[in-house]
């Protein structure tokens, strides 16, 4: 298997584009040895970066682009959101658990982003956009698969 | 997604098939609350995720709705059969801890009275 | 579901790449109702064209870029496979199945991705480059779904 | 991919698994190559389809490679269990007209002899 490569993917900032890149991402994913659990929280956290780009970024509206970058370094997976919508203006406080300026939403995205990367960090400026980068390695121990 | 609602007495029994996103999110919403808006009867919910694959905080955030709906009227909420995957989500996100589940519907109904 | 999406994805011309890319288009295409059948035809039609661009365009060198756009009009699917590698000298003489300039491959790429989409084109120029353009329309009966 | 392969007798028995596409195809035809290259005894191959779930001109393009090498030495070839959309892919190349299918392994390896 190949030990670099990195792919862009660009999309306008529909709701029906959360599953594609999730998706998108996952397959990308897949080039390194994740278990399938991996993969699995993978998607929720591509879902969760991108859902905010559309919901927060871009406020709903469908004319934004959001850049996807995802990359294989190693056996580490990079992968980085990027929108140019309104931006975040207290990123610490954002940060924070249940932390939603959106009373019909729990808070919780940035929360699963960080439970299942290794590194999160967060830049954005106030009217110029947010940028997302996640970082995994492959030979890390997850999570413990899900159970009943 | 797919949605089956059905009342049965106090309670309406919800089955999700399917992936719960940002892009059903408002129409799976819509639908539970027409459902609640049309029927005062109504006073507890029993949601089947049996068939659902996928949910990320778009999903939650209709349940917590939901939740907090029927908990001002004095109702209940519960969820049945969530698959491992679903499950370990709506486990890491608090909602297990206020919304009891069930391992099938029969038993849930049975406590939603 | 939105009448109107166009993904941009860009990607080196890895050999892993090609499995990436069916997967991500048929992420895309699933935003229509094609069926499961329709769904692998699309897979196979993609890989084909982004084979192609690696093996024959670039020469099976990972340098190259590969782009592809998948966009939804209406209920039409169009995707686009782009490279900037060698080009095709004839592509009248090319599209002719079994016609192949590797001994190792069948002559199959060209003729599988004019089975499964409705139109197919191709353009390009020696030296610099190919773009292969595929529609398919959601509603149009498709090959019977396969059968033993 | 996984292949796993076998030696019975004059037929080399390849039980392939997952995608065939480009990523793969040097590798699986590598290894059926060295696997006959290293053996005179071999005359057939049969190849189990059964646990492929994708193919496309790449992987035929390795098919048919080993078909010509195999029919050279006066051998044959026979694919087993291609599931619906492989075999739609294969047929449609024509290699059917050429390789001939069987149900399972036992049929194909009594043909091989
Ligand atoms: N891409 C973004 N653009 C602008 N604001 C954002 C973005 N992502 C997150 N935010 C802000 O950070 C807050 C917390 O985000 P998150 O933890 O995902 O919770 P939620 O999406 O449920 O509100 C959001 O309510 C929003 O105010
Ligand atoms: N992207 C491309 N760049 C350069 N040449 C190409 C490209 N795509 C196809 N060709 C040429 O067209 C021929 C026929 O292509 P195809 O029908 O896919 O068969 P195959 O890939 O099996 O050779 C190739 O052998 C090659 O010479």
């Amino acid at each position: 298997m190949e030990k670099h490569n990195i792919v862009k993917i660009e999309f306008p900032s529909l709701p029906s584009n959360v599953s594609f890149a999730r998706v998108a991402a996952a397959a990308f994913a897949a080039q390194l040895d994740f278990t399938l659990n991996d993969l699995e929280e993978i998607k929720v956290a591509v879902s969760e970066a991108v859902t905010n780009a559309i919901v927060h970024g871009y406020a709903n509206n469908s004319g934004g682009t959001i850049c996807l970058f995802a990359e294989i370094r190693k056996d580490n997976l990079i992968i980085v959101v990027e929108d140019r919508g309104r931006g975040i203006e207290n990123i610490e406080k954002a940060l924070q658990p249940t932390s939603s300026t959106d009373p019909e939403r729990m808070g919780l995205g940035f929360s699963f982003m960080q439970s299942f990367s290794d590194t999160l960090r967060v830049e954005s400026s106030p009217g110029a956009g947010t940028r997302v980068t996640m970082t995994r390695n492959c030979g890390k121990k997850s999570t413990p698969p899900a159970s009943h | 997604m797919e949605l089956q609602l059905e009342v049965k007495g106090a309670t309406l029994l919800a089955r999700i098939r399917g992936e719960i996103d940002l892009a059903v999110a408002d129409s799976l919403r819509s639908a539970l609350d027409k459902e609640l808006n049309g029927n005062d009867e109504i006073r507890h919910i029993v949601v089947n995720m049996g068939g659902v694959n996928y949910i990320d905080s778009s999903g939650l955030g209709v349940l917590l709705g939901r939740y907090r709906r029927v908990s001002k009227g004095g109702g209940e909420m519960f969820i049945v059969g969530a698959p491992p995957n679903v499950r370990k989500i709506i486990e890491m996100s608090g909602l297990l801890r206020i919304i009891p589940e069930f391992a099938n519907e029969a038993e849930a109904l049975i406590r939603a009275v």
